[in-house]
């Protein structure tokens, strides 16, 4: 099988797509004959013309309604928010309209758009290219999210968000888009939402992330295997709207330790939810508390070097954390 | 047809391409507004309903928007006082009533909104919310999505004078602008946002925003409902033959409180208001039928007796129905068919 | 003491602020002549002119974006959101700009704004007057967001959070304006951000909440006193951003199990975060897996009257769930 | 003073009330933001920093945009290509370097920011964010601000012309209008937004929007500083006087990429950049001075060599700051003094 970038991964998702359905179709700031600041588009315009890979003028509650409109024409929009830092003007359309649209008609309605966001910082990109936005977005209910770490889920879970009869915000991490690759199998094949994915068997701790951090826990568990003999679970959630319940409980049911990680801030995080989630149905099987492992409870991350490494997780860090619960 | 001929090519709406039948049809479908409005106000001072808004005095112009469209082709997204406008669309009191009393087979959302939340795939009326103005980028879109597939499909959206002030305006017009779309954006200019005079919610005037936009800004009298059918019909013409969208601002006057649970006498006087329902054309606009010869004082008394029939049988039937069932009333967050890709 | 209802000590809060502070002005849609939809800012412009309260043009983003221009430059804004389902045109506002200003500018900078919002369904208003969004802005550091439950706290805290130099969101419970009537002193006092208020004493089961149902929780834990002997603890968060983690721990360590409630609905709204601190901290002092008693995960509630009698909380609903809890 | 006499009263500058000083000092402070400009785009090559963004040619209008304005009383919301503006405005190259180099000593933001977001209390610059045009109601609080303390401040907010787009400018604009309040909105309209030329972002023009909110909107050419010094003293002076807000659009050209992550050959030509290169103001401007008397190829060699010195000055002295110590990394997300209501 081809290893290729995560970025990669999903031009090829955007572009199979629109192959294979005419209703498929891009909007964005700068997605045409630039292919979008990190090159997301790069030759999709070329492909299919100036229409399907539509250059928006810069208003992004414009970008998110025109494409929520055309996609209760029928379209099957995607709209590229060109950092996720940049979509907050357009949180009005996404939680008061899309998320509603088929509750509040009865069904009448629906709205299958995708929104895509890069998340996450390490680019240097200071308080406003680096931002983690989940939590904003992940409390509304007729909302799905993904947020994939490899290639492989990039690719299986956009071509899965295109076809979805609903809203789903599709956060791609930005650190991943040329650091993180792997096998793509050339055929056609989706990765289902809702499904979580067990990226590493242990039977020590069990590690609960999304994105980018699971690279460092990865990594942090390798060594803590050869240096120590602990053996890290590590479960991949992928998508973080609706949440996988069964595979959460499964994952930590197998060690009865639990660290859960991402780069959003801590406090009202994803990893609250995981964490209740668990607190409500197993807490008779946990052997330590509960661990959140996240980004600092401030604003964003500065861009200086010093600053910016000490606001992220990484490899140390996380094998610190992970060493000390499988000691408790 | 009838006793055409020579005479009639004097009036007005025969020069505007309207035959007599649909001239009368707009002056059926406006009294209708005007009779469903009336009642929706009675039943909540009546306590049969919580809530009530009104569209009274804006349904001639209404009316006059959905005979200009093209039923078959067109989409159509109204604001909350568009009773005239639904109706001309094809929405029946019945179902208006339904939506008053919140009941399950309310088509527009099963009782789930607020009456004046309109919405029915099969009428091609868009769902709406009660955030004013997204549905103008929706509007936008829903052209966008014409353009793309070649269909003759123009959409009209409405929204209101203070409305006209949010952010999603100014981006829905301008991306309809530059992309030469087949959109139609009618400001009804009541002249008041909720107890906010026009003046405090704007110096300029709305019609003319859409210079910037590089599109024709239209302002007209919402009291000429004739005049109101032309320049919906000219956009319309211009949006399907690919030369854009067209911004129309149409003036009138909210004769009502804002809702039912408004007293609009804390912030204006009771002969401002008076003045502007000396102003109604809906007896002007029944005049001119006359004064054509295509009504009468009986096909009025008899249009009444009708009227009386269908809203008091839409509200019977609307008090007796049912809601919708508790166990459905957590239903459709999601599509319940997982799709290939759940 | 006077005993007065929950709208009025809204109201009394900002006129008393508005006369000690020249600086204070409140400005909204609507909030002038016509005293805001719901009268709270009755009678206040004519007290303090048209320029003190300030009736503003129909656009969200703008009401808060202009408030946060005016603090920045020494003013102290209070901005009334009409409905807390109208705000999210000002999230970008919100989100990117007041909660970010003093952090990016190291300090040099601040904005003492508050933004007052009415929460909360039980009022037929529908999807879109009745919503609870604590969960899209609970997530953002540089925030703080109170929701009082009470005549007294509303007033406390909101003269708190007008003379806070942080940007304050102040939600306030639509359906406690006039159901809701206790004593509040006529004496200038504040209700310190931050800090819970323990609403009964208990030692059988915990509750903790905000806002509204609370006082379903109170009427249930009375009947529940003299039906059953069974004694609940209850605790106001009051303040939602920054938790009071304190008051928390200490309220469950009281008795060992916990029920949380709110009416936002449950899945990534306050209690996830309130049931992680709790696993995170507390795990071994548990004699109950800590429940949640949330809104239904829908976008939001219908306006017949059944199918909102059925999202929303009430003594029945708690009762059952605190008893079971008790019982467990 | 100096050889002024008759012949000065002949001269642009003078007749619009800016001394021969003030004029010379126009052009010393284009040059210094031209040079740290050009310093800033070796370095991000260099790979002694990471990204620079470049306002070549748009300085000259920016630092007669600074000189048009009152530094003691007025409010500067500039946006990350105002080099030259904030220049005018007393920010000093050492400052702009350590930015730069994001160190701890930055006034702007302490080296947490990107470079070219501004902000610094003492000199009444405005702190700012990446995401695009939150300023301009920002400068509208700060005009209603001045009004309600009766303060003699003037807001001044500039933005790109993709920025002016989105719905904030929309609601800013307005808001000001209804109000009448003492702000410039400057739109420095360089054509285009990172890979979108104009065309694609609007079809109208944007200053023609100010007609919409019911304030004057001027057109004016970037590449005639004095013209754009003439156009918002006056806006300056209507605002000061209570006569409400101006829309001022700024024509210039984006000569360079939109920043050093951009390749902008990708979306047009060398030719097209050529041209307006050729139409850069800077010698145009240096001419008038040396025609007018005031400026010689002398005082040119000398300036070169002081801005020299002090962009070398500051590029040493930031390079070698520290940055903000990592234990202060995470403060100030609150005051910290607790205030009373803490
Ligand atoms: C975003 C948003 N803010 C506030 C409201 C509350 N609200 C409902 S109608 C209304 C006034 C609308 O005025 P206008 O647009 O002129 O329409 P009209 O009611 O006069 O027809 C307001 C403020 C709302 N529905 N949406
Ligand atoms: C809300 C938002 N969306 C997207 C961006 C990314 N972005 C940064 S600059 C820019 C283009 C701005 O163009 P313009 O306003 O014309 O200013 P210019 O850079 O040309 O001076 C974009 C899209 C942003 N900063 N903010
Ligand atoms: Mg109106
Ligand atoms: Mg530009």
């Amino acid at each position: 099988m081809p290893v290729i970038e995560y970025i990669d991964a999903i031009r090829l998702a955007m572009k199979e797509e629109m192959e294979r359905d005419s209703d498929v179709f891009v909007m964005g700031e700068d997605v045409g004959l630039k292919g979008g600041v990190f090159t997301t588009t790069k030759g999709l315009q070329l492909q299919f013309g100036e229409q399907r890979v539509l250059d928006a003028p810069l208003a992004e509650s414009a970008i998110a309604g025109v494409a929520i409109g055309a996609a209760m024409a029928g379209m099957k929009p995607i709209a590229e928010m060109q950092y996720s830092d940049f979509m907050f003007p357009a949180t009005n359309q996404i939680i008061s309209e899309a998320a509603k649209i088929r509750y509040r008609s009865n069904n009448d309605w629906d709205c299958p758009i995708v929104i895509r966001a890069p998340i996450g910082g390490g680019v240097f990109g200071g308080l406003y290219h680096s931002q983690c936005p989940e939590s904003v977005f992940f409390g509304t209910p007729g909302l799905k999210i993904v947020a994939p770490s490899t290639a492989y889920d990039a690719k299986g879970l956009l071509k899965a968000a295109i076809r979805d009869p609903d809203p789903v915000i599709f956060f791609e991490n930005k650190k991943c888009y040329r650091l993180i690759t792997d096998e793509v199998p050339d055929e056609d094949y989706i990765v289902p939402i809702g499904k979580a994915n067990v990226m590493r068997e242990g039977s020590d701790l069990t590690v609960i992330g999304y994105s980018m951090p699971l690279h460092f826990a990865m990594q942090a568990a390798e060594e803590l295997s050869q240096e120590h003999g602990i053996e890290a679970h590590i479960l991949d959630l992928r998508t973080i709207q609706p949440l996988d319940r069964e595979g959460i409980l499964e994952a930590v049911a197998k060690t009865g330790k639990v660290l859960i990680i991402h780069e959003d801030n801590k406090t009202g995080g994803i990893g609250a939810e995981v964490a209740a989630i668990i607190a409500e149905e197993l807490l008779y099987d946990l052997d330590a508390p509960i661990r959140r492992l996240c980004g600092p409870d401030v604003p964003a991350m500065p861009i200086n070097p010093p600053g910016e490494k000490h606001f992220l997780l990484n490899k140390e860090k996380l094998k610190t954390a992970m060493l000390e619960l499988a000691r408790y | 047809m009838k006793q055409a001929g020579s005479v009639q090519q004097t009036h007005r709406h025969t020069a505007l391409g309207l035959s007599d039948e649909r001239a009368v049809e707009m002056y059926k479908t406006m009294m209708l507004a005007r009779r469903f409005d009336e009642r929706g106000q009675l039943l909540q001072r009546a306590g049969k309903v919580n809530f009530h808004i009104s569209g009274i005095t804006q349904e001639p112009s209404q009316v006059a928007m959905g005979f200009a469209m093209d039923l078959k082709n067109d989409w159509f997204l109204p604001y909350y006082r568009d009773y005239g406008f639904v109706l001309s669309l094809g929405m029946t009191v019945k179902e208006l009533m339904l939506s008053v009393y919140a009941k399950g087979e309310d088509p527009n959302s099963a009782g789930r909104q607020m009456p004046g939340h309109f919405g029915s795939k099969r009428l091609r009326i868009v769902t709406g919310s009660s955030p004013v103005t997204t549905q103008v980028p929706h509007a936008t879109g829903f052209a966008l999505a014409a353009k793309m597939r070649g269909e003759p499909s123009v959409a009209i959206v409405t929204f209101g004078d203070g409305s006209s002030n949010q952010g999603d305006f100014h981006e829905g017009c301008n991306f309809a602008g530059v992309h030469q779309l087949p959109v139609i954006f009618v400001c009804e200019n009541n002249q008041y946002a909720i107890s906010m005079p026009l003046e405090k919610q704007t110096r300029g005037r709305i019609c003319d925003r859409a210079l910037g936009y590089g599109f024709p800004g239209i302002r007209v009298d919402g009291n000429d409902p004739l005049e109101v059918y032309r320049v919906v019909s000219e956009a319309r013409e211009r949006a399907a033959s690919g030369q854009g969208p067209t911004l129309i601002e149409i003036m009138t006057y909210r004769v009502t409180a804002h809702s039912t649970s408004d007293n609009d006498l804390a912030y204006r006087t009771k002969e401002e208001v008076d003045l502007h329902k000396g102003k109604d054309s809906l007896p002007v606009y029944k005049q001119y039928l006359v004064d054509a010869g295509l009504w009468s004082e009986e096909q009025e008394a008899k249009l009444q007796t009708e009227i009386r029939a269908i809203i008091d049988e839409g509200n019977e039937y609307a008090e007796k129905a049912a809601f919708q069932p508790v166990e459905d009333a957590f239903r459709y967050v999601y599509a319940e068919q997982s799709g290939e890709g759940q």
